[in-house]
C-alpha cells in the first residue's frame, strides 16, 4: 500500500464522515461545520489526481466561500437550533431510493477501468488551464461571467432590504 | 504510477452523490438543503476529475469542466440564499416542510 | 365559376359572418334577417351546383384540387413527401346531403324566433357550423373530411351550451367528450392510413387498398390491419351515428339544446356518422365491411329496437324523439349491413328523410315548448282544438317518422328492410318488431300532445305564418321523397354503384 | 273505360284535398263535393265493372323508381275481382257520404270528417286498383290511416283517442306479417307483381316451405285487417267512430281488404295446403268465437261489429276451404247487409242519442223507416232464406263441407245459430217493448240518411240473386275469368246443408224471441245456469286484458327496464370512467403536496424505477 | 493559441448573441443612473429593440452556411437558428407582458427584471448554438440562475418567495442529476464535445460499459426533463407557475421550455445517435420504451391534474406539463420528421400558450385574483378578450383551424409513421387530449356560458397587450388555416442534416 493510497483513504474517510455527520447531527451549526471537513478533503482528492489548481479552487470556495455564506445564512435567520425528524416513512422512502440508486450504480462502475491514466497532468497544471480557459473555452468562460453578474445583481436585489421597511422600523 | 484504482474515485463521489441527495431531500432546513446540493455538486466535480485522469482519452477538460461546475454553484448558492432570506422576511420560517402554501 | 363552386358554397356562409360582425349588436331585427338571407346564400349556391351536377355522371364531379400542407422527408425515407391537398368535389351522395343542409339550415335560421339572446353570437356559430357540415360533405380527402368534421363541434359546443335548457352544459360537455372519443379514433385512423400510404385522397385510398394482397404487402398493409382500421372507423362514427350504448350524449344534446340546433343536430349532424360509414367503411375497406356486415346488422337490429322501447315509455316528448332518433340510425344500420342496392340505397334515404322528419318533428316540439314552456306529455292534451294546422303537421311528422307510405319514411325503412332480408332474413325479421314499436310511441307522443281532453295551455296559438314555412316546406320535401323517390335514387345511383362494384354486389 | 280507371280513386283524393283547404268552412253543403266526387267515382266504377262483365280487363305499369337493375312498378289493373270490389267500395262509400251529411249535421269539424272519408275512399280504391304487392302494401297502410282518422274524429274523446291507436297499431301488428311476405316473395320471385308470382309459384319455383311460409306471413296481414282472432280487438273499440264510418270502413270496405288480400293472393294460398287449413281454422274458430261475445253485449254497435268479425271469420272459412266464390260472394253481400244495419243502427243514435240497448225499446213504432230496414239487415244477416245472406251462406257451409272440413262445418253452422240469435236479441230490445229511456224527441231521419239505407236494404235483398244453383252463377262465371284457377268448379254439398242452416237460423231467431219478446224465458237464464261462462263471454273471453297483461305490461315492462339499463348501465360505465379520472385527479393532486422534498423524492423514484427495468431487462445480474 | 488566432473566428456568427449581451449590459447600466423615480418604459423598449435587433441578425444569418467557432463552443446551424427564432420570439412577447406588468415590487426592480430577462435569453440561445457540454451546462446554468431570480422577483409575496425557493432547489437537485449524468458521459468518451462524444461512443471498448451508457442516457435524459417540466421532473412546475408573477410564467412556460427541448435534442440526439445499447440494438432504440413511458407519464399526469385545479396559472402549469408530454412523443418515436415537428408545434404553442397568458395577466391583476373565476361573463364583458381566448384554449386543446391541430396532427403522423407504429402511445396522447378538453373547455364555459356578477366590469387592455393578442391570435389562426407558411419557411431555409454535420475546425493541439 502506497502513500497515496493511505492519503486516498484518509480523505475518502474524512469525505464521507463529514457526510455522516451532516445527515446525523442536529445542530444546524454543526453540520455546517462537518461539511467543512468534507470539502477540504475533497481537495486533497483532487490533488491525488493531479488537479492542483481545481483542489486550490475548492478550498477557496467551498471550504471558504460557500461555507462562510452558508453560516452567514444560518446566523441571518432564526432557526431551530435542533432540527426536528421528519416523518419517518418519508424518509425511509426517501432512502431506499436513493439506496437503490446506489446499488445499481455501483455494481457497474465498481470495475470500470480504462486502464489508462495521464501521467502529465500535473506539470504546468494552472498554466494549461489558463490556456485552454482562455482559447478553447473563452464562449462558456465569458458566459460564466455574464452569469456571476446575474447571480451577484439577483442576489443583491432579492436579498436586500427594503428602505421603506427602515423607515418604518424609524 | 498510482494505484488507486478509478472505480474508487467513482465509488467515493457516488457515496457523497447520494449523501448529498438524501441530504437534500430530508433535512428541514432550507440552508441545509441548498448545502447538500452543493455536496452533490461537488461529488460530480470529483467524478469529473477522476475521469480527467483515467479515461479513454485523458485530458484537462474533466478539470476544466469542474471548474465551471464549482463556480456555477457558488452562484448557485448564493442566489439560493438570497431568496432564502427574502422569503425568511416574509415567513419567519427556514424550515422547508412548511413552505407548502401552494398545493393542489 | 364551375371551377370555385364548390369553394364558395362551403364558405358562401362565412359571408354571413362578416356582415353580422359590422351590425351592432342590439339591432336584432336586421341580425335576425341577416341570419335567414345568409343561409339563403349557401342554399341559393347549393341550387347552382344542383344544376351543375350532372345526375347521372359517374364519379366526382366539380372537383378542386390544390396542395396545401407539405410534410417532406428527406433522409431515412428517400425522398418522400406527404403533401395534404385541399380537395373537394360532389357526388350523387354528397350532393344529396350537401342539399340537405342548405336546406335544413335554412328552417333551422327561420326556426331561430325561439332563440331569446345574443343573436349575433348565435348566428355568426350557427354560420360556422353550416361551414363544418357543408365541408363534410364536400371534403375529398381524410384531412379535410377531419377538419370539417371537428368545426362541427365547436360551434355545437357553444350553440348548447349558451342557448339550451336547463342542463345545457352537462350537455355541451357529452357532447364534446363523446364525439371527442369519436374523433380521436377517427384521427389515429385517418393518419395511420396517410402514413402507411402516402395520400389522404378517397379515391387513391381506395385504389390502393383494393390493390392485391401481394403488392399491399410492401406498403407493410395486411389484412389485420386493414380490419383494424375499418373496426377503428366502426367505432368512431357509431359514436356520431349513434349507436347504442354510445348514445347517451345524443338524448342529452335533443332534450337540452335549443330546437332550431336540434333540427340541425339530429337532421344533418347523425347523418355524417352514417356518410362515413357509406364512405369510409364500405367505401374503403369492402372485404372487410362485407364480413362485418352481420355484427354491423346486429347492431342496426338492437339500435333499432332499443330506442324503439326505451322510447315507448319516456315522459317527455324530447325524449321520445330522441331515443326515436336512436331507432331510426338503427334503419341506416340494417341499411348498411345488407350490403346490396336496395339496402345500401335505403340507409342513404333515411338519412335524408330522418333527416327531414326529425327537423319538422324538433322544429314543433320547439313551437310547442315555446308556447307552454314544457315538454312534459303530461302538460299536454287536446291541443288539436286550439291549435289544428299545427296537430295536423305533427300528425303528419308522426306518420312520417313510422314510415307511412307516401311518405319519405317508408321507401327508406322498406329499403332497408327489403335488402336485410336478402342477407339476414331471421335478423330482418326480427327487426320488423320495431315496425310495430315505432308506431306505438309515435303515436302515444302524438296523440298525448294532439288528442284527449283538452288541458289548459297558456299561449295556445296556432301556427304563425313564419312558423308555417319551414313547417310547410319540410312537409312537402317528405312527401315528395315519398311519392317521387326516383329523384334521389337517380341521383345516388352511379355513387352507390360504385361503391357496391367494390362490394362486389 | 277501363283506360280511365285510374282515375276512380283520384276523385276523393280530390275531394279529401278540397276539403282539407275548406276545412274551415262552416256551410254543411261542402258535403256535396265529397258525395258528388265519389259519386263520379261509383259511376265509373260501374262503367269499369260493365266492361270487365263483357271480358275486358287491362293492366298498366310504369317505373316508379329502381332499385339497381330491378325496377319497382306502379300502375294500375283491372280484373273480375277487383272491379267487383270497386263497385262495392264505391258505392258504399258514396251512399255512406250521402248518409253523413245528414248524421254529421252540426259538427263543428263537418269538412273534416268528409276530407277524411275521402281519404279513405282513395286508399280503399287505390288498394283495389294495385297490380303489385309493394303497392297494395302502401295503400294497404293508407287505408289503416283512413280508418285511423274516422275513428279518432272525435279526437277530445279519450276513448276514442284510445280506439284509434289500438286500431292503428293492431292492424300494423298485422302489416308487418304482410311486409315481410311481401319482401321475402320478392327475394323469391324478383318482383311484387302478382302476375310473375303467380306465374313462380305455377312453374314451382318456390319451395314449398318457403310458399307456406310467404302465404302464412300474408295472411297474417289478412288477419290484422279484417280483425281475425288473435288480432281482432281493435275493431269492437273502432265503434268509438262515428257511426257512418263504422258502416264504410268497419263492414263493408277496409275490414274486407283483408279477405280481399287472401283472394288476391289465392294462387299463392292454393299451392300450400297448410295456408289454406290455417286460413280455415282461422276463419272457422273467429267465426265463432265472435258471435259468442256478440250474445251478450249491450252496446248496439258493439253486437254489430263483433256480427261483423263473426261474419269475416265465415269469410276466411270459406277461403280456407277453397271457397273462393263462396268467401267474394259472402264479401259482396255481407257489405250491403252489414253496412245496412250500420246505418241503422246509426239512425237509431242519431235518435235516442245512446248505444246501450238497454235503454231504447219500442221503436218500431218512432222509426218507421228506419226499423223494417233493420229487420231486412237481420233477416239477412241471420240466413232467413230468400234472403242475400242465406245464399252466400250457404255456399261457404257447402263449400266447408266438401273440402272435408267438417269440424269447422258444424261449428259455422253453431255461429249461424247464435248470428240469428243475437240479430234478433237487439231487434227485440231495441224496436220492440217498451221505451226504457227518455225518448221525447225522437223522430225518423232525414231523407239523406234514410235514402242510402233503402238503397243498401234493397241490395241486401236482392245482392243473393248473383249466385244462386236456383237462376245462375253468375259471380261465379264472372270470377272464372280472372286470373285465379277456380278449385273445383262448384261446390254442391248435400242438399241437407240449407235445410240445417236455415234450421239453425230460425231457432236463434225463435230462442231471441221467446226471450226477449215474450219473456218466456229469463233473461239471466244463462247467467244463473251458468255464470262462469256467461262472465267470460260478458267480458270478451277476457282477450284485451289477456292481452293488457302480457303484450301491453310486457313491453311497458321492457320498455322500463331499458331506461333502467340505459340509467344505470350504460351511463353507469360512463360515469364509471369519469370517476376513474377524477380519482387519478385526486391521486395526481395529492402528491402534489406542496413539499418540494416530496417532488425530488418522486424524480428520483422515476429514476431509479427507469433504472431498475433497465437493470432487469438487460441482464444487469446475470 | 495567440490572439490573432482567436481574432480569425467568424465572431460575427455570433452577432445575435452579442447583440443581447450588449443591450443586456447597456439596460443595467442605464438602470443604474437613472432615477428611482423615473418610468421604466424607454427600458421596455430598448430590451425589446435589442431583442428585435438580434431576430434580425438572425434573420440575416439564415443563408449562412454551418459556421463553428472553438470546437463547436458555438455553432451556428440551422437547428440554432430554427429555435432561436422561437426564443427570440417568445422573449419579444414576454417583454410585451412584462412591461405591462403592474406589482409594486416588480416596480421597483423592472431594471433589472429586463435585463434577467435578456441574460435568461442568452443562456437558452447558447444552448441552442453549442455542441459542446461545457458550454451547454453554463448556458442551461444561466437561464436557470436568472429564472430562480425572476420567479422570485416580488419579494413581498410569499407565494413569488416560495415558489423562487422550491425553484431553486428543485433545479439545484435537477441540476446535480444532468450533471451527474454528464459525468459519466464525459467520462466514458473523455470528451465534452458532442459530435467527439459520438464517435467515442462507437468505441469498440465502451461495449463492455454498455450498461453505464444507459444509465447515463437515463439520468441525463431525466435530469434535462427538468426544464421542459416533464415527468419524472416536473411537480415544481405548477408551484412555480402559481407563485412567479405572469410574465415569467409566460416566459417559464414557453421560452425555457423550448430552450429545455433545444438541449434536449441536441445532446441525446447527437451524443447517443450512434451509441450501442445493452445487447446489439442501438441505444436510441432500447431506450425508446423508458422514453415512451415518462411522455405517457407526462401527458397523463398534466392532463389529468389540471382537472382539479382552481387556480388559473397553476391549471396552466399542469397544462404545459401535458403539452410537454406531447412534443416528447415525436421525440420518442424518432420520427423522421422529428425537428419540423417539434418546431412547429413549440411555435404555434409560443403564440397560444403566450396569448393566453396575456389574457390571464390581465384578467389576475384586474381581478387580484387567480381563481379561474376571473373568468366569469368574460364574453359578456370584454368580447375582444374572451374571442382571443377561445382560440388560444382551444388551439391548445387540439382542435382544427388553429395551429395547435396541426401541430398534434404533426405528432400522429411521426408517432403512427414508423414501423411498428406507435399505436397506443397515440391512444395515450388521444385520450389525454380528450381529459384536456374539459379543463379547456371550462375556461371557455366560464367565459359564454356563465354571466358573472361582475357584469359590465370591461377590462381596459392596453394598447401593446392589444397587439401581441391580435398578433397572437392571428398566428394561431394563420399557422391552423396556412400551415404551410411555416413549413416552408422551415423547409426553405433550414437543412436538417446540418445538426449532424460536424465540422472540423482547425485543430490546434496543445504546443507548449
Amino acid at each position: 500500500m502506497t502513500g497515496e493510497m493511505i492519503a486516498f483513504f484518509f480523505l475518502a474517510l474524512t469525505a464521507i464522515a463529514g457526510g455522516v455527520l451532516l445527515i446525523n447531527l442536529t445542530n444546524v451549526v454543526h453540520m455546517v461545520v462537518a461539511l467543512i471537513f468534507t470539502f477540504i478533503a475533497i481537495a486533497g482528492i483532487y490533488v491525488t489526481l493531479s488537479a492542483e489548481f481545481v483542489a486550490v479552487v475548492q478550498v477557496l470556495i467551498y471550504s471558504g466561500a460557500i461555507t462562510i455564506i452558508m453560516l452567514f445564512g444560518i446566523m441571518l435567520t432564526r432557526h431551530q437550533e435542533k432540527e426536528k425528524k421528519l416523518p419517518r416513512l418519508k424518509v425511509i422512502l426517501t432512502g431506499l431510493a436513493i439506496g437503490l440508486f446506489f446499488l445499481i450504480m455501483y455494481g457497474k462502475i465498481k470495475d470500470l477501468d480504462f486502464g489508462q491514466q495521464n501521467a502529465e497532468l500535473h506539470i504546468d497544471n494552472t498554466k494549461k488551464i489558463g490556456i485552454e480557459l482562455y482559447s478553447h473555452y473563452v464562449i462558456p468562460f465569458e458566459l460564466t461571467s455574464v452569469l456571476l453578474l446575474v447571480a451577484l445583481i439577483g442576489s443583491i436585489i432579492l436579498a436586500k432590504r427594503d428602505d421603506d421597511e427602515k423607515e418604518a422600523k424609524k | 504510477m498510482s494505484s488507486i484504482p478509478l472505480a474508487a474515485y467513482l465509488m467515493l463521489a457516488l457515496i457523497l452523490f447520494c449523501i448529498g441527495l438524501f441530504g437534500a431531500l430530508t433535512k428541514r432546513n432550507a440552508v441545509i438543503v441548498l448545502i447538500s446540493i452543493e455536496l452533490m455538486l461537488n461529488a460530480v466535480n470529483i467524478n469529473l476529475v477522476a475521469f480527467a485522469k483515467y479515461s479513454i482519452n485523458p485530458g484537462l477538460t474533466g478539470q476544466i469542466f469542474s471548474l465551471f461546475t464549482i463556480t456555477v454553484a457558488a452562484a448557485e448558492a448564493a442566489v439560493g440564499l438570497a431568496i432564502l432570506i427574502a422569503l425568511y422576511r416574509n415567513r419567519q420560517t427556514v424550515n422547508v416542510d412548511e413552505m407548502d402554501t401552494m398545493k393542489r | 365559376m364551375n371551377t370555385y363552386l364548390l369553394s364558395i358554397l362551403i364558405f358562401s356562409p362565412l359571408l354571413g359572418v362578416l356582415v353580422l360582425l359590422f351590425t351592432p349588436s342590439h339591432d336584432e331585427k336586421s341580425i335576425k334577417w341577416i341570419g335567414i338571407l345568409g343561409t339563403l346564400l349557401p342554399l341559393g349556391t347549393a341550387l347552382v351546383t344542383l344544376s351543375a351536377f350532372q345526375m347521372s355522371g359517374e364519379g366526382l364531379q366539380l372537383a378542386e384540387k390544390f396542395q396545401w400542407v407539405s410534410y417532406e422527408v428527406f433522409q431515412s425515407k428517400g425522398d418522400v413527401s406527404y403533401p395534404i391537398f385541399y380537395e373537394v368535389g360532389v357526388n350523387g351522395l354528397s350532393m344529396v346531403l350537401i342539399l340537405l343542409t342548405s336546406v335544413v339550415s335554412v328552417l333551422a335560421a327561420i326556426a331561430s324566433f325561439s332563440i331569446k339572446k345574443d343573436w349575433k353570437s348565435y348566428f355568426i356559430l350557427f354560420f360556422l357550423l353550416e361551414i363544418g357540415m357543408l365541408g363534410v360533405f364536400a371534403a375529398q380527402n381524410l384531412f379535410l373530411f377531419f377538419i370539417f368534421f371537428e368545426i362541427t363541434l365547436i360551434p355545437m359546443f357553444f350553440l348548447i351550451g349558451r342557448w339550451g335548457y336547463l342542463e345545457k352544459e352537462k350537455a355541451a360537455y357529452s357532447f364534446l367528450i363523446y364525439n371527442g372519443v369519436g374523433s380521436a379514433i377517427l384521427l389515429i385512423a385517418f393518419v395511420t392510413m396517410f402514413m402507411k400510404t402516402g395520400t389522404m385522397n378517397f379515391e387513391q385510398l381506395a385504389y390502393t387498398f383494393s390493390l392485391p394482397q401481394s403488392e399491399l404487402n410492401q406498403l407493410n398493409i395486411t389484412k389485420n390491419f386493414k380490419m383494424g382500421m375499418l373496426i377503428a372507423l366502426l367505432v368512431a362514427f357509431a359514436v356520431k351515428l349513434p349507436v347504442a350504448p354510445l348514445h347517451s350524449w345524443m338524448v342529452r344534446v335533443h332534450v337540452q339544446a335549443p330546437p332550431p340546433i336540434v333540427m340541425i343536430h339530429s337532421g344533418i349532424l347523425l347523418k355524417i356518422g352514417a356518410y362515413g360509414l357509406i364512405v369510409f367503411g364500405a367505401g374503403l375497406f369492402p372485404d372487410q365491411f362485407k364480413s362485418l356486415a352481420f355484427v354491423i346488422g346486429l347492431f342496426g337490429v338492437i339500435n333499432l329496437l332499443y330506442g324503439a322501447f326505451l322510447a315507448i315509455t319516456q315522459r317527455d316528448v324530447k325524449r321520445v324523439l330522441a331515443y326515436s332518433s336512436v331507432s331510426h340510425m338503427g334503419i341506416v344500420l340494417i341499411g348498411l349491413a345488407s350490403v346490396n342496392e336496395a339496402g345500401m340505397t335505403g340507409a342513404v334515404f333515411q338519412v335524408v328523410s330522418h333527416g327531414l322528419i326529425s327537423a319538422l318533428l324538433f322544429f314543433l316540439v320547439g313551437v310547442l315548448y315555446e308556447r307552454a314552456g314544457s315538454s312534459n306529455l303530461k302538460d299536454f292534451g287536446g291541443v288539436a282544438k286550439k291549435m289544428p294546422i299545427f296537430a295536423g303537421v305533427m300528425l303528419a311528422g308522426g306518420l312520417a317518422s313510422l314510415g307511412l307510405p307516401g311518405m319519405s319514411g317508408f321507401i327508406s325503412e322498406f329499403m332497408a328492410f327489403l335488402g336485410l332480408f336478402e342477407k339476414m332474413p331471421v335478423l330482418a325479421a326480427i327487426g320488423t318488431l320495431g315496425l310495430i314499436l315505432t308506431a306505438v310511441y309515435v303515436l302515444r307522443a302524438v296523440l298525448a300532445i294532439t288528442f284527449g281532453a283538452e288541458k289548459e295551455l297558456p299561449n295556445a296559438r296556432d301556427l304563425s305564418s313564419t312558423e308555417r314555412i319551414p313547417a310547410f316546406i319540410l312537409l312537402a320535401a317528405i312527401l315528395f321523397i315519398g311519392i317521387y323517390p326516383a329523384w334521389l335514387s337517380d341521383m345516388l345511383r352511379p355513387t352507390l354503384d360504385v361503391i357496391l362494384l367494390g362490394l362486389g354486389g | 273505360m277501363l283506360q280511365s280507371s285510374w282515375l276512380i280513386p283520384l276523385f276523393p283524393l280530390l275531394s279529401f284535398i278540397l276539403l282539407l283547404i275548406l276545412r274551415k268552412s262552416k256551410s254543411e253543403s261542402t258535403a256535396w263535393i265529397g258525395v258528388l266526387l265519389t259519386g263520379i267515382s261509383l259511376v265509373l266504377s260501374v262503367g269499369v265493372w260493365l266492361a270487365v262483365w263483357q271480358g275486358d280487363f287491362i293492366k298498366v305499369e310504369g317505373t316508379w323508381f329502381q332499385i339497381g337493375e330491378r325496377a319497382i312498378t306502379m300502375g294500375y289493373e283491372v280484373n273480375p275481382l277487383n272491379a267487383l270490389m270497386l263497385v262495392i267500395v264505391s258505392l258504399v262509400s258514396f251512399l255512406v257520404h250521402l248518409y253523413s251529411k245528414g248524421y254529421m249535421h252540426g259538427d263543428e269539424r263537418f269538412p273534416v270528417f268528409f276530407a277524411y272519408l275521402g281519404l279513405f275512399s282513395f286508399a280503399m280504391l287505390g288498394l283495389v286498383l294495385s297490380p303489385n304487392l309493394l303497392q297494395l302494401y302502401m295503400f294497404w297502410e293508407l287505408v289503416g290511416l283512413g280508418s285511423f282518422l274516422l275513428i279518432g274524429f272525435y279526437y277530445f274523446k279519450p276513448e276514442a283517442k284510445a280506439a284509434a291507436k289500438k286500431a292503428f297499431v293492431m292492424t300494423r301488428i298485422g302489416d308487418v306479417g304482410l311486409f315481410i311476405g311481401m319482401v321475402l316473395l320478392f327475394w323469391q320471385v324478383g318482383s311484387f307483381e302478382y302476375d310473375e308470382i303467380f306465374a313462380s309459384v305455377k312453374n314451382g319455383d318456390i319451395s314449398s316451405g318457403m310458399l307456406t311460409l310467404t302465404a302464412l306471413c300474408i295472411f297474417v296481414g289478412a288477419i290484422g285487417k279484417s280483425g281475425q282472432l288473435p288480432l281482432h280487438t281493435w275493431l269492437p273499440d273502432a265503434m268509438e267512430g262515428p257511426t257512418p264510418v263504422s258502416a264504410l270502413i268497419h263492414a263493408a270496405t277496409m275490414v274486407a281488404a283483408g279477405v280481399y288480400l287472401v283472394a288476391a293472393m289465392y294462387p299463392l294460398f292454393q299451392a300450400s295446403e297448410t295456408a289454406l287449413t290455417v286460413v280455415a281454422v282461422v276463419g272457422g274458430v273467429t267465426a265463432i268465437f265472435a258471435a259468442s261475445i256478440g250474445l251478450m253485449q249491450k252496446d248496439i254497435k258493439r253486437v254489430l261489429a263483433y256480427s261483423t268479425v263473426s261474419q269475416l271469420g265465415y269469410m276466411m272459412l270459406a277461403l280456407g276451404a277453397s271457397g273462393y266464390v263462396a268467401g267474394i260472394f259472402h264479401l259482396t253481400t255481407h257489405a250491403f247487409f252489414k253496412a245496412l244495419l250500420f246505418l241503422a243502427a246509426g239512425s237509431v243514435i242519431h235518435a235516442v242519442h245512446t248505444q246501450n240497448i238497454e235503454e231504447m225499446g219500442g221503436l218500431w213504432k218512432k222509426l218507421r223507416v228506419t226499423g223494417p230496414l233493420f229487420l231486412i239487415g237481420a233477416l239477412a244477416i241471420s240466413g232467413v232464406p230468400l234472403l242475400s245472406g242465406f245464399f252466400s251462406k250457404d255456399e261457404i257451409l257447402a263449400s266447408t263441407y266438401a273440402d272435408g272440413k267438417y269440424g269447422l262445418f258444424w261449428l259455422a253452422v253453431v255461429a249461424a245459430f247464435m248470428t240469428a240469435f243475437y240479430m234478433f236479441r237487439l231487434f227485440f230490445l231495441v224496436f220492440t217493448g217498451k221505451p226504457r229511456g227518455d225518448q221525447s224527441g225522437v223522430h225518423e231521419s232525414p231523407g239523406v240518411m234514410t235514402l242510402p239505407m233503402i238503397v243498401l236494404g234493397v241490395l241486401a235483398v236482392v245482392a243473393g240473386y248473383l249466385n244462386t244453383t236456383w237462376f245462375g252463377t253468375f259471380l261465379s262465371d264472372y270470377l272464372a275469368r280472372g286470373p285465379v284457377e277456380l278449385p273445383h268448379a262448384e261446390h254442391h254439398g248435400p242438399g241437407w246443408i240449407p235445410i240445417v242452416a236455415t234450421a239453425a237460423s230460425l231457432l236463434g231467431i225463435a230462442l231471441a224471441y221467446l226471450i226477449y219478446r215474450r219473456g218466456a224465458l229469463s233473461r239471466d237464464w244463462m247467467t244463473r245456469s251458468l255464470p262462469g261462462l256467461s262472465d267470460v263471454i260478458y267480458n270478451k273471453w277476457y282477450v284485451d286484458e289477456g292481452y293488457d297483461a302480457t303484450f301491453v305490461k310486457g313491453t311497458k315492462g321492457l320498455s322500463k327496464l331499458g331506461i333502467l339499463f340505459d340509467k344505470y348501465v350504460v351511463d353507469g360505465l360512463v360515469a364509471a370512467v369519469v370517476s376513474g379520472v377524477q380519482g387519478l385527479s385526486k391521486i395526481g393532486s395529492r402528491l402534489q403536496n406542496g413539499q418540494v422534498q416530496s417532488y425530488g423524492t418522486f424524480a428520483i423514484f422515476g429514476i431509479v424505477i427507469l433504472l431498475l427495468i433497465v437493470a432487469l431487462t438487460g441482464g444487469y445480474f446475470s | 493559441m495567440d490572439l490573432d488566432t482567436l481574432f480569425s473566428f467568424e465572431w460575427g456568427v455570433m452577432s445575435p448573441e452579442f447583440i443581447i449581451l450588449g443591450t443586456a449590459t447597456l439596460l443595467s447600466i442605464i438602470d443604474l443612473f437613472m432615477k428611482r423615480e423615473s418610468s421604466r418604459k424607454p427600458l421596455a423598449w430598448l430590451a425589446g429593440a435589442g431583442v428585435l435587433a438580434s431576430l434580425v441578425a438572425i434573420f440575416m444569418q439564415l443563408d449562412q452556411d454551418v459556421t463553428s467557432i472553438l470546437y463547436d463552443t458555438y455553432r451556428l446551424d440551422s437547428f440554432s437558428k430554427a429555435f432561436k427564432i422561437l426564443l427570440l420570439l417568445g422573449t419579444l412577447l414576454v417583454l410585451v407582458l412584462a412591461s405591462n406588468y403592474k406589482k409594486e415590487d416588480v416596480e421597483e426592480n423592472r431594471g433589472e427584471f429586463y435585463y434577467l430577462l435578456l441574460a435568461a435569453l442568452l443562456g437558452a440561445m447558447v444552448m441552442a448554438s453549442s455542441a459542446d457540454l461545457i458550454t451547454l451546462f453554463v448556458g442551461l446554468e444561466l437561464l436557470s440562475l436568472s429564472s430562480y431570480i425572476m420567479a422570485g422577483l416580488e419579494r413581498k409575496n410569499k407565494r413569488s418567495n416560495e415558489s423562487a425557493f422550491k425553484y431553486v432547489v428543485s433545479g439545484g437537485i435537477a441540476t446535480a442529476i444532468t450533471l451527474f449524468g454528464m459525468s459519466y458521459i464525459f467520462g466514458l468518451t473523455g470528451e465534452t464535445n458532442l459530435f467527439r462524444i459520438a464517435e467515442n461512443m462507437g468505441n469498440v471498448e465502451l461495449l463492455k460499459h454498455s450498461f453505464l451508457i444507459v444509465f447515463a442516457f437515463i439520468i441525463t435524459f431525466a435530469g434535462l426533463t427538468f426544464k421542459i417540466a416533464a415527468a419524472p421532473l416536473h411537480m415544481w412546475a405548477p408551484d412555480v407557475y402559481e407563485g412567479a408573477p405572469v410574465p415569467v410564467t409566460a416566459f417559464l412556460s414557453v421560452v425555457s421550455k423550448t430552450a429545455g427541448f433545444v438541449i434536449l435534442l441536441r445532446v441525446i440526439i447527437i451524443t447517443f445517435i450512434a451509441a450501442p445499447g445493452i445487447g446489439s440494438e442501438p441505444l436510441l432504440l432500447q431506450v425508446q420504451p423508458y422514453v415512451m413511458i415518462l411522455a405517457a407519464a407526462t401527458m397523463i399526469i398534466g392532463n389529468v391534474t389540471a382537472l382539479r385545479q382552481r387556480n388559473i396559472k397553476r391549471m396552466f402549469a399542469y397544462s404545459s406539463i401535458a403539452q410537454a408530454g406531447y412534443i416528447l412523443v415525436p421525440f420518442v418515436s424518432n420520427s423522421s420528421l422529428l425537428f419540423e415537428l417539434i418546431w412547429f408545434y413549440l411555435l404555434a404553442y409560443l403564440f397560444m400558450n403566450i396569448g393566453a397568458f396575456t389574457v390571464i395577466q390581465l384578467l389576475t391583476s384586474q381581478e387580484g385574483s387567480n381563481d379561474i373565476g376571473v373568468f366569469r361573463g368574460l364574453f359578456k364583458r370584454s368580447p375582444w378578450l374572451a374571442v382571443p381566448m377561445t382560440f388560444f384554449v382551444l388551439s391548445l386543446a387540439g382542435i382544427p383551424v388553429t395551429a395547435g391541430f396541426i401541430g398534434k396532427f404533426g405528432i400522429f403522423m411521426g408517432a403512427l409513421g414508423l414501423e411498428p407504429a406507435h399505436y397506443w402511445l397515440a391512444a395515450v396522447m388521444m385520450a389525454t387530449t380528450l381529459v384536456s378538453y374539459v379543463y379547456y373547455f371550462n375556461i371557455i364555459a366560464i367565459m359564454f356560458f356563465r354571466d358573472g356578477d361582475s357584469e359590465g366590469k370591461r377590462v381596459s387592455v392596453p394598447g401593446s397587450m392589444a397587439a401581441v393578442l391580435a398578433f397572437c391570435a392571428a398566428s394561431v389562426l394563420i399557422l391552423g388555416i396556412m400551415p404551410d407558411l411555416a413549413l416552408d419557411f422551415f423547409y426553405g431555409n433550414f437543412d436538417v442534416n446540418e445538426f449532424f454535420m460536424q465540422i472540423e475546425t482547425e485543430v490546434h493541439t496543445h504546443d507548449h
